[in-house]
Protein backbone atom coordinates (compact mmCIF):
# COMPACT_ATOMS: atom_id res chain seq x y z
CA UNK A 1 0.00 0.00 0.00
CA UNK A 2 0.66 3.43 -0.59
CA UNK A 3 -0.61 7.17 0.46
CA UNK A 4 0.68 10.01 -1.34
CA UNK A 5 -1.00 13.05 0.22
CA UNK A 6 -1.69 16.00 -1.63
CA UNK A 7 -3.47 19.39 -0.14
CA UNK A 8 -6.12 20.59 -3.22
CA UNK A 9 -8.25 24.31 -1.41
CA UNK A 10 -9.08 23.34 2.25
CA UNK A 11 -8.42 19.60 1.38
CA UNK A 12 -6.31 17.03 2.19
CA UNK A 13 -6.77 14.69 -0.38
CA UNK A 14 -5.02 11.44 0.31
CA UNK A 15 -4.22 8.91 -2.49
CA UNK A 16 -4.03 5.55 -1.36
CA UNK A 17 -2.99 2.68 -3.96
CA UNK A 18 -2.09 -1.16 -3.90
CA UNK A 19 -3.42 -3.57 -1.09
CA UNK A 20 -5.25 -2.41 2.06
CA UNK A 21 -4.82 -5.35 4.60
CA UNK A 22 -4.03 -6.33 8.16
CA UNK A 23 -0.87 -5.53 7.23
CA UNK A 24 -0.71 -2.27 5.77
CA UNK A 25 -3.96 -0.78 6.96
CA UNK A 26 -2.24 0.58 10.45
CA UNK A 27 -0.06 2.89 8.13
CA UNK A 28 -3.23 4.30 6.27
CA UNK A 29 -4.60 5.09 9.70
CA UNK A 30 -1.29 6.75 11.59
CA UNK A 31 -1.04 8.66 7.93
CA UNK A 32 -4.49 10.34 8.41
CA UNK A 33 -3.68 10.29 12.00
CA UNK A 34 -0.87 12.78 11.79
CA UNK A 35 -2.28 14.51 8.94
CA UNK A 36 -5.35 15.25 11.68
CA UNK A 37 -2.93 16.09 14.34
CA UNK A 38 -1.41 18.86 12.24
CA UNK A 39 -4.80 20.50 11.54
CA UNK A 40 -5.68 18.78 8.17
CA UNK A 41 -9.89 18.00 9.00
CA UNK A 42 -11.14 18.15 5.88
CA UNK A 43 -9.72 14.51 4.17
CA UNK A 44 -10.59 13.53 0.62
CA UNK A 45 -9.63 9.81 0.07
CA UNK A 46 -9.11 8.73 -3.34
CA UNK A 47 -9.13 4.78 -3.86
CA UNK A 48 -9.05 4.75 -7.28
CA UNK A 49 -5.90 3.49 -7.21
CA UNK A 50 -7.07 0.47 -3.91
CA UNK A 51 -7.19 -2.87 -5.65
CA UNK A 52 -7.93 -4.99 -2.68
CA UNK A 53 -9.57 -3.37 1.18
CA UNK A 54 -10.33 -5.94 3.56
CA UNK A 55 -12.51 -5.48 7.02
CA UNK A 56 -9.31 -4.21 8.53
CA UNK A 57 -9.21 -1.11 6.27
CA UNK A 58 -12.60 -0.85 6.94
CA UNK A 59 -11.30 -0.57 10.63
CA UNK A 60 -8.33 1.67 9.64
CA UNK A 61 -10.86 3.77 7.77
CA UNK A 62 -13.43 3.72 10.40
CA UNK A 63 -10.92 4.59 13.35
CA UNK A 64 -10.25 7.93 10.73
CA UNK A 65 -13.51 8.77 10.69
CA UNK A 66 -14.14 8.67 14.33
CA UNK A 67 -11.32 10.86 15.23
CA UNK A 68 -12.04 13.32 12.44
CA UNK A 69 -16.03 13.36 13.59
CA UNK A 70 -14.50 14.26 17.54
CA UNK A 71 -12.59 17.28 16.11
CA UNK A 72 -15.51 18.59 13.77
CA UNK A 73 -13.42 17.55 10.85
CA UNK A 74 -15.26 15.72 7.93
CA UNK A 75 -14.24 12.77 5.42
CA UNK A 76 -15.14 11.92 1.53
CA UNK A 77 -14.14 9.51 -0.75
CA UNK A 78 -14.00 9.37 -4.48
CA UNK A 79 -13.48 7.13 -7.07
CA UNK A 80 -13.81 3.36 -5.66
CA UNK A 81 -14.54 0.26 -8.24
CA UNK A 82 -14.46 -3.32 -8.28
CA UNK A 83 -13.96 -5.25 -4.91
CA UNK A 84 -13.57 -2.07 -3.16
CA UNK A 85 -16.85 -0.83 -4.07
CA UNK A 86 -18.11 -4.24 -3.58
CA UNK A 87 -16.97 -3.94 0.20
CA UNK A 88 -17.51 -0.69 0.93
CA UNK A 89 -21.42 -0.87 -0.74
CA UNK A 90 -22.49 -4.63 1.55
CA UNK A 91 -20.45 -3.21 4.70
CA UNK A 92 -22.99 -0.14 4.44
CA UNK A 93 -19.86 2.59 4.00
CA UNK A 94 -21.62 3.64 1.19
CA UNK A 95 -24.29 5.05 2.97
CA UNK A 96 -22.86 5.89 5.97
CA UNK A 97 -19.77 8.28 4.04
CA UNK A 98 -20.04 10.70 1.29
CA UNK A 99 -18.89 8.47 -1.79
CA UNK A 100 -18.16 10.85 -4.96
CA UNK A 101 -17.09 9.71 -8.50
CA UNK A 102 -14.29 11.54 -8.92
CA UNK A 103 -11.92 13.60 -6.19
CA UNK A 104 -12.62 16.92 -8.31
CA UNK A 105 -16.31 16.14 -7.15
CA UNK A 106 -15.59 15.64 -3.46
CA UNK A 107 -13.75 18.58 -3.07
CA UNK A 108 -16.19 20.81 -4.84
CA UNK A 109 -13.66 21.93 -7.49
CA UNK B 1 -4.33 -33.06 -6.40
CA UNK B 2 -4.84 -31.91 -2.74
CA UNK B 3 -2.01 -29.01 -1.11
CA UNK B 4 -1.28 -28.16 2.33
CA UNK B 5 0.42 -25.44 3.99
CA UNK B 6 1.14 -25.35 7.78
CA UNK B 7 2.92 -22.50 9.24
CA UNK B 8 3.22 -19.93 12.68
CA UNK B 9 -0.78 -17.99 12.77
CA UNK B 10 1.00 -14.72 12.49
CA UNK B 11 0.32 -11.47 10.13
CA UNK B 12 3.62 -11.56 8.87
CA UNK B 13 2.81 -14.50 7.31
CA UNK B 14 -0.54 -13.19 5.44
CA UNK B 15 1.43 -12.82 1.99
CA UNK B 16 2.54 -16.77 2.37
CA UNK B 17 -1.07 -17.80 3.03
CA UNK B 18 -2.43 -15.79 0.06
CA UNK B 19 0.25 -17.05 -2.89
CA UNK B 20 -0.01 -20.00 -1.87
CA UNK B 21 -4.36 -20.23 -1.48
CA UNK B 22 -4.49 -18.37 -4.77
CA UNK B 23 -1.53 -20.48 -6.48
CA UNK B 24 -3.75 -23.64 -5.86
CA UNK B 25 -7.10 -21.76 -6.86
CA UNK B 26 -5.76 -20.59 -10.23
CA UNK B 27 -4.34 -24.22 -10.85
CA UNK B 28 -7.58 -25.61 -10.01
CA UNK B 29 -9.59 -23.47 -12.12
CA UNK B 30 -11.21 -20.28 -10.36
CA UNK B 31 -11.44 -17.36 -12.51
CA UNK B 32 -9.53 -14.45 -11.85
CA UNK B 33 -12.27 -12.38 -11.40
CA UNK B 34 -13.33 -14.59 -8.12
CA UNK B 35 -9.80 -14.45 -6.39
CA UNK B 36 -10.36 -11.07 -4.73
CA UNK B 37 -13.04 -12.57 -3.01
CA UNK B 38 -11.04 -15.34 -1.97
CA UNK B 39 -8.60 -13.45 -0.71
CA UNK B 40 -10.93 -11.66 0.93
CA UNK B 41 -11.97 -14.59 2.86
CA UNK B 42 -8.92 -15.75 3.34
CA UNK B 43 -7.49 -12.61 4.96
CA UNK B 44 -10.39 -12.20 7.43
CA UNK B 45 -10.57 -16.22 8.68
CA UNK B 46 -6.68 -15.95 9.18
CA UNK B 47 -6.89 -12.67 11.02
CA UNK B 48 -9.56 -14.39 13.60
CA UNK B 49 -7.24 -17.31 14.13
CA UNK B 50 -4.12 -15.19 14.73
CA UNK B 51 -5.83 -12.28 16.98
CA UNK B 52 -8.48 -14.59 18.92
CA UNK B 53 -7.57 -18.07 18.79
CA UNK B 54 -4.10 -18.32 20.68
CA UNK B 55 -4.18 -16.17 23.74
CA UNK B 56 -1.95 -18.21 25.37
CA UNK B 57 0.93 -17.43 22.92
CA UNK B 58 2.05 -18.49 19.03
CA UNK B 59 -0.05 -21.72 17.58
CA UNK B 60 -0.26 -22.99 14.38
CA UNK B 61 -2.39 -23.08 11.53
CA UNK B 62 -2.79 -25.68 8.67
CA UNK B 63 -4.37 -24.33 4.93
CA UNK B 64 -6.03 -27.27 2.79
CA UNK B 65 -6.80 -26.72 -0.73
CA UNK B 66 -8.86 -29.22 -3.02
CA UNK B 67 -11.26 -29.46 -5.42
CA UNK B 68 -14.79 -31.04 -4.69
CA UNK B 69 -18.44 -30.37 -4.57
CA UNK B 70 -18.31 -28.78 -8.57
CA UNK B 71 -15.69 -26.25 -6.57
CA UNK B 72 -12.69 -25.19 -4.94
CA UNK B 73 -12.61 -26.05 -1.40
CA UNK B 74 -10.15 -24.51 1.45
CA UNK B 75 -9.75 -26.33 4.90
CA UNK B 76 -8.69 -23.82 7.48
CA UNK B 77 -7.46 -25.81 10.51
CA UNK B 78 -6.62 -24.15 13.78
CA UNK B 79 -5.91 -25.73 17.38
CA UNK B 80 -8.05 -22.87 18.93
CA UNK B 81 -10.67 -23.46 21.45
CA UNK B 82 -13.74 -24.12 20.02
CA UNK B 83 -15.17 -21.73 18.37
CA UNK B 84 -18.11 -21.60 14.75
CA UNK B 85 -18.04 -19.12 13.04
CA UNK B 86 -21.31 -19.59 11.61
CA UNK B 87 -23.13 -18.96 15.06
CA UNK B 88 -21.88 -15.58 15.04
CA UNK B 89 -24.79 -12.59 15.17
CA UNK B 90 -23.79 -10.33 12.54
CA UNK B 91 -23.09 -6.45 12.55
CA UNK B 92 -24.98 -3.54 12.61
CA UNK B 93 -25.09 -2.21 9.05
CA UNK B 94 -27.43 0.78 9.82
CA UNK B 95 -25.19 2.24 12.49
CA UNK B 96 -24.09 5.89 12.27
CA UNK B 97 -19.98 6.61 12.81
CA UNK B 98 -20.58 7.54 16.30
CA UNK B 99 -22.22 4.47 17.09
CA UNK B 100 -20.81 1.74 14.72
CA UNK B 101 -18.50 -0.39 16.59
CA UNK B 102 -14.73 -0.59 15.29
CA UNK B 103 -14.47 -4.00 13.76
CA UNK B 104 -17.01 -7.12 13.45
CA UNK B 105 -17.20 -7.26 9.48
CA UNK B 106 -15.07 -9.93 9.23
CA UNK B 107 -17.68 -13.11 9.66
CA UNK B 108 -19.63 -10.88 7.95
CA UNK B 109 -17.64 -10.78 4.70
CA UNK B 110 -16.87 -14.43 4.72
CA UNK B 111 -20.41 -15.28 4.85
CA UNK B 112 -21.50 -12.62 1.91
CA UNK B 113 -18.28 -13.70 -0.07
CA UNK B 114 -17.98 -17.51 0.28
CA UNK B 115 -19.92 -19.38 -1.73
CA UNK B 116 -20.77 -22.37 0.88
CA UNK B 117 -19.40 -22.57 4.49
CA UNK B 118 -18.77 -25.65 6.42
CA UNK B 119 -17.53 -25.50 10.39
CA UNK B 120 -16.75 -28.97 12.33
CA UNK B 121 -14.80 -29.38 15.31
CA UNK B 122 -12.25 -32.11 15.05
CA UNK B 123 -10.95 -33.53 18.02
CA UNK B 124 -9.02 -30.58 19.55
CA UNK B 125 -8.90 -28.72 15.83
CA UNK B 126 -11.41 -26.33 14.43
CA UNK B 127 -11.87 -26.93 10.95
CA UNK B 128 -13.35 -24.49 8.65
CA UNK B 129 -14.32 -25.50 5.17
CA UNK B 130 -14.87 -22.50 2.31
CA UNK B 131 -16.24 -23.27 -1.15
CA UNK B 132 -15.79 -21.36 -3.92
CA UNK B 133 -17.85 -22.50 -6.81
CA UNK B 134 -15.49 -23.26 -10.48
CA UNK B 135 -17.10 -22.42 -13.78
CA UNK B 136 -18.99 -25.87 -14.89
CA UNK C 1 8.62 -21.46 14.53
CA UNK C 2 8.68 -24.46 11.38
CA UNK C 3 6.58 -24.32 7.74
CA UNK C 4 5.65 -27.12 5.80
CA UNK C 5 4.38 -27.20 2.54
CA UNK C 6 2.93 -30.23 0.55
CA UNK C 7 2.03 -30.00 -2.94
CA UNK C 8 1.48 -31.92 -6.01
CA UNK C 9 4.83 -32.69 -7.65
CA UNK C 10 4.69 -30.49 -10.91
CA UNK C 11 6.72 -27.72 -12.45
CA UNK C 12 3.46 -25.44 -12.38
CA UNK C 13 3.86 -25.29 -8.93
CA UNK C 14 7.79 -24.14 -8.76
CA UNK C 15 6.65 -20.60 -8.00
CA UNK C 16 4.29 -21.76 -4.95
CA UNK C 17 7.32 -23.23 -3.94
CA UNK C 18 9.87 -20.89 -4.33
CA UNK C 19 7.30 -17.98 -2.72
CA UNK C 20 6.91 -20.29 0.26
CA UNK C 21 10.68 -21.40 1.16
CA UNK C 22 11.60 -17.84 0.24
CA UNK C 23 9.08 -16.29 2.43
CA UNK C 24 9.87 -18.30 5.28
CA UNK C 25 14.24 -17.30 4.92
CA UNK C 26 13.24 -13.79 5.26
CA UNK C 27 11.32 -14.47 8.01
CA UNK C 28 14.42 -16.68 9.42
CA UNK C 29 17.05 -13.94 8.56
CA UNK C 30 17.87 -15.05 5.13
CA UNK C 31 20.16 -11.56 3.64
CA UNK C 32 18.26 -10.98 0.16
CA UNK C 33 21.81 -11.71 -1.33
CA UNK C 34 21.87 -15.02 -0.71
CA UNK C 35 18.10 -15.58 -1.91
CA UNK C 36 19.25 -15.86 -5.34
CA UNK C 37 21.77 -18.96 -4.34
CA UNK C 38 18.78 -20.68 -2.42
CA UNK C 39 16.25 -20.54 -5.45
CA UNK C 40 18.52 -21.68 -7.47
CA UNK C 41 18.64 -24.85 -5.01
CA UNK C 42 15.35 -25.38 -4.54
CA UNK C 43 14.67 -25.23 -8.32
CA UNK C 44 17.28 -27.62 -8.90
CA UNK C 45 16.49 -30.13 -6.47
CA UNK C 46 12.71 -29.88 -7.25
CA UNK C 47 12.94 -30.21 -10.80
CA UNK C 48 14.90 -33.35 -10.01
CA UNK C 49 12.12 -34.83 -7.90
CA UNK C 50 9.49 -33.63 -10.54
CA UNK C 51 11.49 -35.00 -13.82
CA UNK C 52 13.15 -38.81 -11.96
CA UNK C 53 11.37 -39.39 -8.51
CA UNK C 54 7.87 -40.26 -9.98
CA UNK C 55 8.06 -42.24 -13.20
CA UNK C 56 4.93 -44.17 -12.64
CA UNK C 57 2.36 -41.13 -12.25
CA UNK C 58 2.10 -37.97 -9.84
CA UNK C 59 3.39 -37.75 -6.69
CA UNK C 60 3.84 -35.36 -3.96
CA UNK C 61 6.54 -33.30 -2.46
CA UNK C 62 6.86 -31.65 0.83
CA UNK C 63 9.17 -28.62 2.22
CA UNK C 64 10.26 -28.10 5.69
CA UNK C 65 11.28 -25.07 6.53
CA UNK C 66 12.84 -24.07 10.16
CA UNK C 67 15.93 -23.05 11.87
CA UNK C 68 19.05 -24.80 13.41
CA UNK C 69 22.15 -25.19 13.44
CA UNK C 70 23.25 -21.44 13.12
CA UNK C 71 21.26 -21.79 9.84
CA UNK C 72 18.28 -21.61 7.62
CA UNK C 73 17.33 -25.20 6.84
CA UNK C 74 15.27 -26.66 4.63
CA UNK C 75 13.77 -30.04 4.24
CA UNK C 76 12.70 -31.81 0.98
CA UNK C 77 10.78 -35.08 1.05
CA UNK C 78 9.73 -37.37 -1.80
CA UNK C 79 8.42 -40.79 -1.83
CA UNK C 80 10.57 -42.05 -4.92
CA UNK C 81 12.90 -44.59 -4.89
CA UNK C 82 15.51 -44.33 -2.61
CA UNK C 83 18.48 -41.59 -4.20
CA UNK C 84 21.10 -39.71 -2.80
CA UNK C 85 21.98 -36.85 -5.14
CA UNK C 86 25.53 -36.82 -2.42
CA UNK C 87 26.54 -39.89 -4.23
CA UNK C 88 26.18 -38.50 -7.50
CA UNK C 89 29.56 -38.05 -9.75
CA UNK C 90 29.62 -34.41 -10.68
CA UNK C 91 29.74 -33.27 -14.52
CA UNK C 92 33.11 -32.75 -17.36
CA UNK C 93 33.08 -28.75 -16.91
CA UNK C 94 35.83 -28.56 -19.40
CA UNK C 95 34.17 -30.40 -22.61
CA UNK C 96 33.09 -28.23 -25.25
CA UNK C 97 29.80 -27.70 -26.60
CA UNK C 98 30.12 -30.47 -28.90
CA UNK C 99 31.44 -33.39 -25.82
CA UNK C 100 29.33 -31.30 -23.90
CA UNK C 101 25.96 -33.72 -22.81
CA UNK C 102 22.88 -31.57 -21.75
CA UNK C 103 22.01 -31.75 -18.62
CA UNK C 104 23.70 -32.97 -15.34
CA UNK C 105 24.24 -29.57 -13.76
CA UNK C 106 21.81 -29.52 -11.09
CA UNK C 107 23.34 -31.38 -8.22
CA UNK C 108 26.50 -29.78 -8.86
CA UNK C 109 25.04 -26.34 -8.46
CA UNK C 110 23.67 -27.35 -5.48
CA UNK C 111 26.61 -28.68 -3.71
CA UNK C 112 28.00 -25.59 -4.81
CA UNK C 113 25.60 -22.98 -3.48
CA UNK C 114 24.04 -24.66 0.19
CA UNK C 115 26.56 -23.89 2.87
CA UNK C 116 25.42 -27.56 4.17
CA UNK C 117 23.74 -31.10 2.67
CA UNK C 118 22.44 -33.92 4.57
CA UNK C 119 20.88 -36.78 3.06
CA UNK C 120 18.68 -39.76 4.57
CA UNK C 121 16.21 -42.38 3.94
CA UNK C 122 13.02 -42.17 6.11
CA UNK C 123 10.71 -44.94 5.72
CA UNK C 124 9.78 -44.88 2.32
CA UNK C 125 10.83 -41.18 1.44
CA UNK C 126 14.34 -39.17 0.26
CA UNK C 127 14.62 -36.76 2.82
CA UNK C 128 17.34 -34.10 1.99
CA UNK C 129 18.22 -31.50 3.97
CA UNK C 130 19.65 -27.78 2.69
CA UNK C 131 21.34 -25.44 4.67
CA UNK C 132 21.87 -22.09 4.52
CA UNK C 133 24.05 -19.92 7.26
CA UNK C 134 22.79 -16.89 8.87
CA UNK C 135 24.41 -13.82 9.57
CA UNK C 136 25.42 -14.34 13.35
CA UNK D 1 11.17 -14.43 -18.93
CA UNK D 2 10.56 -11.50 -22.01
CA UNK D 3 12.72 -12.31 -25.04
CA UNK D 4 13.08 -9.59 -27.25
CA UNK D 5 15.01 -9.85 -30.47
CA UNK D 6 16.50 -7.28 -32.72
CA UNK D 7 18.69 -7.29 -36.09
CA UNK D 8 21.85 -5.60 -35.81
CA UNK D 9 23.92 -5.61 -38.74
CA UNK D 10 24.83 -9.58 -39.53
CA UNK D 11 23.93 -10.34 -35.76
CA UNK D 12 20.31 -11.29 -34.38
CA UNK D 13 20.46 -9.56 -30.38
CA UNK D 14 18.42 -11.56 -28.29
CA UNK D 15 17.56 -9.52 -24.98
CA UNK D 16 16.88 -11.99 -22.20
CA UNK D 17 15.03 -9.89 -18.95
CA UNK D 18 13.06 -11.88 -15.87
CA UNK D 19 14.01 -15.41 -14.89
CA UNK D 20 15.16 -18.41 -16.93
CA UNK D 21 13.92 -21.16 -15.48
CA UNK D 22 12.63 -24.97 -15.30
CA UNK D 23 9.60 -23.30 -16.65
CA UNK D 24 10.35 -20.50 -19.17
CA UNK D 25 13.77 -21.65 -20.52
CA UNK D 26 12.30 -23.90 -23.24
CA UNK D 27 10.25 -20.38 -24.68
CA UNK D 28 13.55 -18.90 -24.92
CA UNK D 29 15.01 -22.20 -26.42
CA UNK D 30 12.24 -21.92 -29.01
CA UNK D 31 12.65 -18.59 -29.78
CA UNK D 32 16.12 -18.96 -31.02
CA UNK D 33 15.10 -21.97 -32.56
CA UNK D 34 12.33 -19.97 -34.61
CA UNK D 35 15.48 -17.64 -35.78
CA UNK D 36 17.76 -19.92 -36.60
CA UNK D 37 15.40 -22.03 -39.05
CA UNK D 38 14.75 -18.84 -40.31
CA UNK D 39 18.55 -18.25 -41.30
CA UNK D 40 19.57 -15.73 -38.79
CA UNK D 41 23.03 -17.81 -37.48
CA UNK D 42 24.61 -15.32 -35.34
CA UNK D 43 23.43 -15.29 -32.06
CA UNK D 44 24.01 -12.29 -29.54
CA UNK D 45 22.13 -13.39 -26.20
CA UNK D 46 22.06 -9.65 -23.73
CA UNK D 47 21.74 -11.33 -20.91
CA UNK D 48 21.67 -7.97 -18.83
CA UNK D 49 18.20 -8.23 -17.99
CA UNK D 50 18.41 -11.68 -16.88
CA UNK D 51 17.70 -11.74 -12.66
CA UNK D 52 17.98 -15.46 -12.27
CA UNK D 53 18.82 -18.87 -14.15
CA UNK D 54 18.91 -22.37 -13.75
CA UNK D 55 20.70 -24.94 -15.05
CA UNK D 56 17.29 -25.42 -16.66
CA UNK D 57 18.33 -22.18 -18.58
CA UNK D 58 21.53 -23.20 -19.28
CA UNK D 59 19.99 -26.29 -20.79
CA UNK D 60 18.46 -24.27 -23.28
CA UNK D 61 21.61 -22.00 -24.01
CA UNK D 62 23.41 -25.19 -24.32
CA UNK D 63 20.86 -26.59 -26.83
CA UNK D 64 20.91 -23.51 -28.86
CA UNK D 65 24.83 -23.39 -28.99
CA UNK D 66 24.60 -27.06 -30.56
CA UNK D 67 22.00 -26.36 -33.28
CA UNK D 68 23.99 -23.02 -34.26
CA UNK D 69 27.29 -25.44 -33.99
CA UNK D 70 25.61 -27.83 -36.42
CA UNK D 71 25.18 -25.00 -39.19
CA UNK D 72 27.96 -23.15 -38.90
CA UNK D 73 26.39 -20.25 -36.84
CA UNK D 74 27.70 -18.83 -33.95
CA UNK D 75 26.82 -17.67 -30.31
CA UNK D 76 27.96 -14.85 -27.96
CA UNK D 77 26.76 -13.32 -24.47
CA UNK D 78 26.62 -9.90 -23.61
CA UNK D 79 26.05 -7.86 -20.03
CA UNK D 80 26.22 -11.22 -17.39
CA UNK D 81 26.29 -10.01 -13.75
CA UNK D 82 25.33 -10.86 -10.34
CA UNK D 83 24.21 -14.70 -10.10
CA UNK D 84 23.80 -15.04 -13.89
CA UNK D 85 27.16 -14.36 -14.13
CA UNK D 86 28.65 -16.58 -10.51
CA UNK D 87 25.92 -19.55 -12.48
CA UNK D 88 28.15 -19.30 -16.15
CA UNK D 89 31.40 -19.27 -14.16
CA UNK D 90 31.16 -22.20 -11.92
CA UNK D 91 29.67 -24.49 -14.79
CA UNK D 92 32.22 -23.65 -17.34
CA UNK D 93 29.81 -21.80 -19.92
CA UNK D 94 32.28 -18.53 -19.03
CA UNK D 95 35.15 -20.41 -20.52
CA UNK D 96 33.11 -22.49 -23.27
CA UNK D 97 31.07 -19.52 -24.51
CA UNK D 98 32.29 -16.26 -26.02
CA UNK D 99 31.23 -13.70 -23.06
CA UNK D 100 31.61 -9.85 -23.67
CA UNK D 101 30.93 -6.86 -21.72
CA UNK D 102 28.87 -5.08 -23.91
CA UNK D 103 26.57 -6.16 -27.01
CA UNK D 104 28.55 -3.28 -28.75
CA UNK D 105 31.76 -5.44 -28.09
CA UNK D 106 29.86 -8.86 -29.21
CA UNK D 107 28.50 -7.18 -32.59
CA UNK D 108 32.30 -5.65 -33.22
CA UNK D 109 30.23 -2.54 -33.63
N1 LIG E 1 -11.00 -18.07 15.50
C1 LIG E 1 -11.69 -17.47 16.52
N2 LIG E 1 -11.61 -17.94 17.78
C2 LIG E 1 -12.29 -17.34 18.78
N3 LIG E 1 -13.07 -16.26 18.62
C3 LIG E 1 -13.21 -15.75 17.40
C4 LIG E 1 -12.52 -16.32 16.28
N4 LIG E 1 -12.85 -15.60 15.19
C5 LIG E 1 -13.68 -14.65 15.59
N5 LIG E 1 -13.92 -14.71 16.91
C6 LIG E 1 -14.81 -13.80 17.70
O1 LIG E 1 -15.83 -13.32 16.81
C7 LIG E 1 -15.84 -11.88 16.79
C8 LIG E 1 -16.25 -11.35 15.43
O2 LIG E 1 -15.25 -11.62 14.46
P1 LIG E 1 -15.16 -10.77 13.13
O3 LIG E 1 -16.52 -10.73 12.51
O4 LIG E 1 -14.09 -11.33 12.26
O5 LIG E 1 -14.79 -9.31 13.58
P2 LIG E 1 -13.52 -8.75 14.40
O6 LIG E 1 -12.48 -9.84 14.39
O7 LIG E 1 -13.13 -7.55 13.62
O8 LIG E 1 -14.03 -8.44 15.78
C9 LIG E 1 -14.44 -11.50 17.22
O9 LIG E 1 -14.40 -10.21 17.80
C10 LIG E 1 -14.08 -12.59 18.22
O10 LIG E 1 -14.61 -12.29 19.49
N1 LIG F 1 15.18 -37.26 -7.12
C1 LIG F 1 15.83 -38.10 -7.96
N2 LIG F 1 15.47 -39.40 -8.06
C2 LIG F 1 16.11 -40.23 -8.90
N3 LIG F 1 17.15 -39.87 -9.69
C3 LIG F 1 17.56 -38.60 -9.64
C4 LIG F 1 16.95 -37.66 -8.77
N4 LIG F 1 17.58 -36.47 -8.93
C5 LIG F 1 18.54 -36.66 -9.84
N5 LIG F 1 18.56 -37.94 -10.28
C6 LIG F 1 19.50 -38.49 -11.27
O1 LIG F 1 20.72 -37.77 -11.20
C7 LIG F 1 21.05 -37.23 -12.48
C8 LIG F 1 21.76 -35.89 -12.35
O2 LIG F 1 20.88 -34.89 -11.88
P1 LIG F 1 21.19 -33.35 -12.11
O3 LIG F 1 22.59 -33.07 -11.70
O4 LIG F 1 20.15 -32.54 -11.42
O5 LIG F 1 21.08 -33.14 -13.68
P2 LIG F 1 19.85 -33.37 -14.69
O6 LIG F 1 18.61 -33.54 -13.88
O7 LIG F 1 19.87 -32.14 -15.53
O8 LIG F 1 20.23 -34.61 -15.46
C9 LIG F 1 19.73 -37.14 -13.22
O9 LIG F 1 19.91 -37.19 -14.61
C10 LIG F 1 19.00 -38.38 -12.69
O10 LIG F 1 19.38 -39.53 -13.39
Amino acid sequence: MECITETKGDFLVVQVKGRMDAVTAPDFEKRCAEAIDAGKTSLVIDLGGLEYISSAGLRGILATAKKLKACQGRIAFANLSGMVQEVFAISGFTAMFSVYKSVEEATGA
Amino acid sequence: MASTLRLPAALDRLDQCREFVVGCAREAGLPDADTGKLELVLEELLVNVISHAYPDGPGEVELHCRTGEGGFLLDIRDQGAPFDPLAASGPDLDAGVDERPIGGLGIFFVRQMADGLAYRREGDANVLTVRFALPA
